[in-house]
């Protein structure tokens, strides 16, 4: 049974989150690409409803969403953004290299699709150690293009290896629609003629991606099923890169934006929880969002030596 | 009137537009060439005047498309590729290094590859690990491949179609933070010929190679030099494979001081090769001193203070010269100069 | 009405020139790997019966069979092998780069799977100039392992090109089995979730393959019907480099050889034609071959300048 | 007795069986490493001893399975991947240089991606164009990743066991002609450390650097050079990145001569970097005389009298050097001398 209040906890969290970063923008103390997820809270938080502490996670630059809801630090992120030392890659990565190992959230990586054959060979990993530990690999619709996406699916699937591929199809890379890059849409039928069960889910509803999510790592932590796909349709509601609005590039029609915005899972599950749940939450959310700000804010610059450190790892 | 003025992006579509206008077998794709940012304005227009089959945005599969691009040569065609970042190419080094960079010599001679990619080096705004790479050492290592990295307008335009016109396959170097630069530019066609250097200011004390947007630096850094009574030669080699090292060894044989200075990592880089092939060819001459400068030895980091340390810049390039010109460490380094600090751009991107 | 004489002359002649590559091998006359393609013959025949001179094929570093049957000139094969002046690509390509412009073979590469884009956008450019040239584009089961070839499909569908593309299904890359690399071994719907219309032949016969190829290259030079694949089963009945048998390498069974020995085209052909014909015909043949192994023979090697040509082309 | 004999490919098999055996997080995959012909041998016995889960042929992916292994390493195995040949690196590029050699730095230190990347240079028997490449110099342009090119089975065992136990992504560079070399090899366990190189055969006129299987022609024009009176130091780096130019420019210091001799091309290459190392630390020292060599700046031919041409030998480095010695191109070349010539092999692979 789906805590509501914790989902919209963190579907409200990763909305002001990602608000508050398109707000201070402007202003640069942000001074790095950024892919917000506005629109697309649900996908990640529906699908680690699904997952355990102790499971991994990998994703994309778009990662924000994927960070939060995985239970990444919040502090670490925003002060990541502001490049400074306390990020969580130490002002290293920015905002499209999101990482915190303590939450299983491993790498995103700016370079589309490369972090597929990772969630892959993370999996192997388990399955060689026999642990119950189960992969998420998210990826958007223009991963799929890449070869290394079947490559990757391919080699899962003759390993039987626990990883849920979850592809969040916000219909666009960057600009151009998934119709003008793939001549056939539906991305399940070329996942199953891989072998790997797959289903699409197309309303973003975040109940039932966290209900299927589960199923799915249900089944693979029992073992020998082998890997799931799903593909979460969903939205973006920003520019893909950057914190502004892009209806006047005319790439995209407003009103298609229309139908997600009014199924918008973070004002939907508003209406689901108790009134005074959600004034307490949002009061809280609100409190952490401005303590990791301030946290950025006050954090240092990293010293100039610490461009030289970390090129190699010393063995202990 | 050759003195009319374009920006290096309007040089760069211009050149696509006058060859793809000349030649109908010139074609231009790659991902969001046809989209509303038309790769910062390089390509902004084309699709309207040549049409979605000479013009197109593809799916995200670099390693094919650079097959397709290849496939389309042998068909006859002049491809066109457009990567938004160099990082990229590293998906596509199979087909131009196995294929492209060796058709024409393992087919004996049957068949000719003229393919242009175009790649854009990012710099800035926290690119990054992933979208700061200079990474045309690669390309100038392997023979059969043509590389330029033309520094200003005029020379983006003339290299981008002597790159279409060349019968082999040529990577154009762009520097993200070029793009803005203005300059002359003539409107006729022109072009920029592999294998020449330009002497881009003349100097007597030390030689000045600066590669790509380094250029602009060195430049800078010949001014503070001149400041400080050291007069500093500057070289833009534009071509860097095939390298017109006749031109650089000249000013070195004149100066006896060479600071190679890279947008890329010096170890195996386009520095190392151009203090080689110096140095194998003055020895014995004359006394000979000389200094490579480039990436930082790590990956690029993001955070600004970091970023700045990674680069070589003109203050930087300065002082290296000057204690190459002193035969020591001096200590001396140029003060920051408001306005001297290179164009930058705001994000998103 | 497809010309037996023909098809057996063409059968009978690439047999013949393996088994003499063959033959001569172990004196060092060939001094590079050679990829036979014994047994595979019907194939690349059969697909050949349906292409004209004008068209374009692109095969793979196992492409004797692919260049004679499309008409490639057999001296200049030989002189290859021997890395002579003489030979096809002067010497400076080998075995595993067949070329002959001349018949629409174009380059043959060692890389597995590289030569599948090529083949795409040459069929681009003949679409782009509106030619009812067709590309045909060979290679074997183990580049279906490659991402390269659904990213090659995916846009040759997309953009509906005149590209037959031919599996040529042997069943194993060098000594791995296909079904210990494909979690699905069955390619055909991997192509159809791709949008692109697929078949597969089972039996080898020559005939059949000619056939259905032929439907499908009628079908390409309408001009929009966009690209078709087949995927043709075989065997090789030689190691996979090289003049010898493998059967002592265990990695497969000798049995599994014997159906495809059993229906051997050549043998098979040779019973369908005309006794005097067949006389006749494999008497020419075996002259042209004594030909062409004496005019290797012959020939002179490269001299030392031609190292350093052909590096670039030089402009006219 | 440390005096026991191995094959190269008899060591390179015990050290991954050895450290197989010690370590349970050591995998190792890659196109047919089970297969009857495991690799030369070289992965032989390995499936029967480990399992077929620690040790597994893959699908043809090159790309996907070096992201498999980086994804390996992050969940703390140390996988070693096999490839039967360099050039196909050329389809990991993204995986091995975006992520393997940037995720320690690029994740702030939390994580490390302790990945082996075997691969094996083709020489002779018509290899080619997309056979015989070493292109090892990409690995040095680019920080957080290491290389070796061990050139002996002691060094073979030495390296790959040094390469498994490090932290960070290293490149095994290893020479298909080596692979039938017989030397001393300890059976206790024992590392090559990084950034060590070795003074192979001591002199005095001259410093002949040899990376990978230019060594052993480097050391036979050591012999031709005595003959011919003149006492050339050989220096085998075993390690290229890190790159131990103490040792060699140690030499250097003392002989005033370098030859350095690449199994690649010399364009942005290896012994470009040792050259201009070389030159920058001793520079104003001494009088210096630097040359390179390595591949002809074509592409491979496969027929044999061109072949011969394209690589440097024994003679070839003899002339050469002996010309650096003489200041002037005396035409010297040494006689060929049977039994000299290089251990071949013959087809068909
Ligand atoms: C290999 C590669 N090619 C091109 C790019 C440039 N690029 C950055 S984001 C992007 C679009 C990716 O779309 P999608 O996977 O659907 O993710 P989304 O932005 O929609 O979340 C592209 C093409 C890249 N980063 N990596
Ligand atoms: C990209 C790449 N990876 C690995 C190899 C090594 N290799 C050479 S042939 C071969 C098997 C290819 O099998 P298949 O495509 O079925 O062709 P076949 O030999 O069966 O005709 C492999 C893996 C290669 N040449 N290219
Ligand atoms: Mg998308
Ligand atoms: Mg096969």
């Amino acid at each position: 049974m789906a805590d509501l209040d914790r989902i919209y906890r963190l579907l409200f969290r990763i909305r002001r989150v990602e608000e508050e970063i398109a707000r201070v923008y402007p202003t640069d103390v942000i001074k790095s690409p950024v892919h917000l997820s506005i629109g697309q809270e649900s996908v990640s938080v529906g699908l680690c409803e699904a997952l355990r502490p102790e499971d991994a996670a990998f994703g994309t630059y778009r990662s924000h969403a994927l960070y939060l809801a995985k239970g990444g630090d919040l502090r670490g992120m925003i002060a990541e953004l502001y490049g400074k030392a306390t990020g969580c890659a130490g002002g290293k990565g920015g905002s499209m290299h999101m990482i915190d190992i303590a939450a299983g959230v491993f790498g995103s990586s700016a370079v589309v699709g490369t972090t597929i054959p990772h969630a892959v060979g993370f999996a192997y990993a388990l399955k060689l150690r026999r642990e119950a530990r189960v992969v998420a690999c998210v990826f958007g619709d223009g991963a799929v293009d890449e070869g290394v996406f079947y490559e990757s699916l391919n080699f899962a699937a003759l390993k039987r290896l626990p990883v849920l591929f979850l592809c969040e199809n916000n219909g666009y890379a960057i600009h151009t629609h998934q119709r003008l890059r793939q001549n056939v849409p539906d991305i399940c039928a070329r996942v199953t003629a891989l072998g790997i069960p797959s289903e699409r889910i197309e309303d973003g509803d975040v109940l039932r991606i966290a209900e299927r999510a589960g199923a799915a790592t249900d089944a693979l932590r029992g073992g020998e099923s082998g890997p799931v796909f799903i593909e979460c349709m969903t939205y973006r509601w920003k520019e893909h890169v950057g914190p502004g609005d892009d209806w006047n590039l005319g790439y995209r029609e407003r009103i298609e934006a229309e139908e997600w915005i009014r199924s918008d899972q973070v004002a939907r599950l508003a209406t689901k929880i108790d009134p005074a749940a959600r004034v307490r939450i949002e009061r809280e959310v609100e409190a952490e969002i401005a303590d990791a700000f301030a946290f950025a804010e006050r954090s240092p610059f990293p010293e100039p030596e610490a461009l030289h450190t970390q090129v190699f790892r010393e063995s202990p | 009137m050759s003195e009319r003025e374009q920006s290096y992006v309007e040089a760069l579509r211009e050149a696509a537009s006058q060859e793809m206008e000349r030649d109908p077998s010139v074609v231009c794709f790659g991902l969001d060439v046809d989209d509303p940012k038309a790769i910062q304005g390089t390509t902004r227009g084309l699709v309207e005047r040549f049409g979605p089959e000479r013009v197109f945005g593809t799916p995200l599969a670099e390693d094919a498309m650079t097959g397709v691009a290849i496939g389309m040569a042998l068909a006859g065609l002049r491809p066109i590729h457009v990567h938004i970042r160099m990082d990229f190419l590293l998906l596509a080094m199979n087909q131009l290094i196995n294929i492209a960079a060796k058709s024409h010599y393992m087919y004996g001679g049957h068949v000719h590859v003229p393919i242009v990619v175009r790649s854009m080096i990012g710099k800035s705004w926290g690119q990054g690990a992933q979208h700061s790479q200079g990474l045309y050492a690669f390309f100038m290592h392997v023979p059969g491949i043509k590389v330029a990295a033309p520094t200003n307008p005029h020379d983006a335009k003339g290299c981008l179609v002597a790159a279409i016109r060349d019968d082999n396959p040529v990577m154009l170097v762009e520097h993200r933070l070029l793009y803005p630069h203005v300059g002359p530019v003539p409107e006729a066609l022109y072009e920029v010929r592999p294998g020449r250097a330009r002497v881009v200011a003349p100097g007597s004390d030390v030689t000045l190679v600066g590669i790509s947007h380094t250029l602009v630096e060195c430049l800078q850094a010949r001014t503070h030099l001149a400041e400080h009574g050291i007069s500093a030669e500057v070289i833009d080699p534009i071509w860097l494979s095939p390298l017109d090292i006749d031109t650089i060894a000249a000013s070195v044989a004149k100066t006896g001081r060479l600071v190679a200075v890279d947008n890329g990592w010096t170890t195996c880089g386009a520095s190392a090769e151009i203090v080689a092939r110096v140095v194998e060819r003055l020895q014995g001459t004359r006394e000979l001193r000389v200094h490579r400068m480039g990436f930082a030895p790590t990956t690029c980091p993001p955070t600004p203070h970091l970023e700045a340390l990674y680069y070589a810049n003109a203050r930087t390039i300065a002082a290296a010269a000057n204690n190459l010109v002193e035969g020591r460490d001096t200590g001396w380094l140029p003060d920051e100069r408001p306005g001297a600090s290179e164009i930058t751009f705001r994000g998103p991107f």
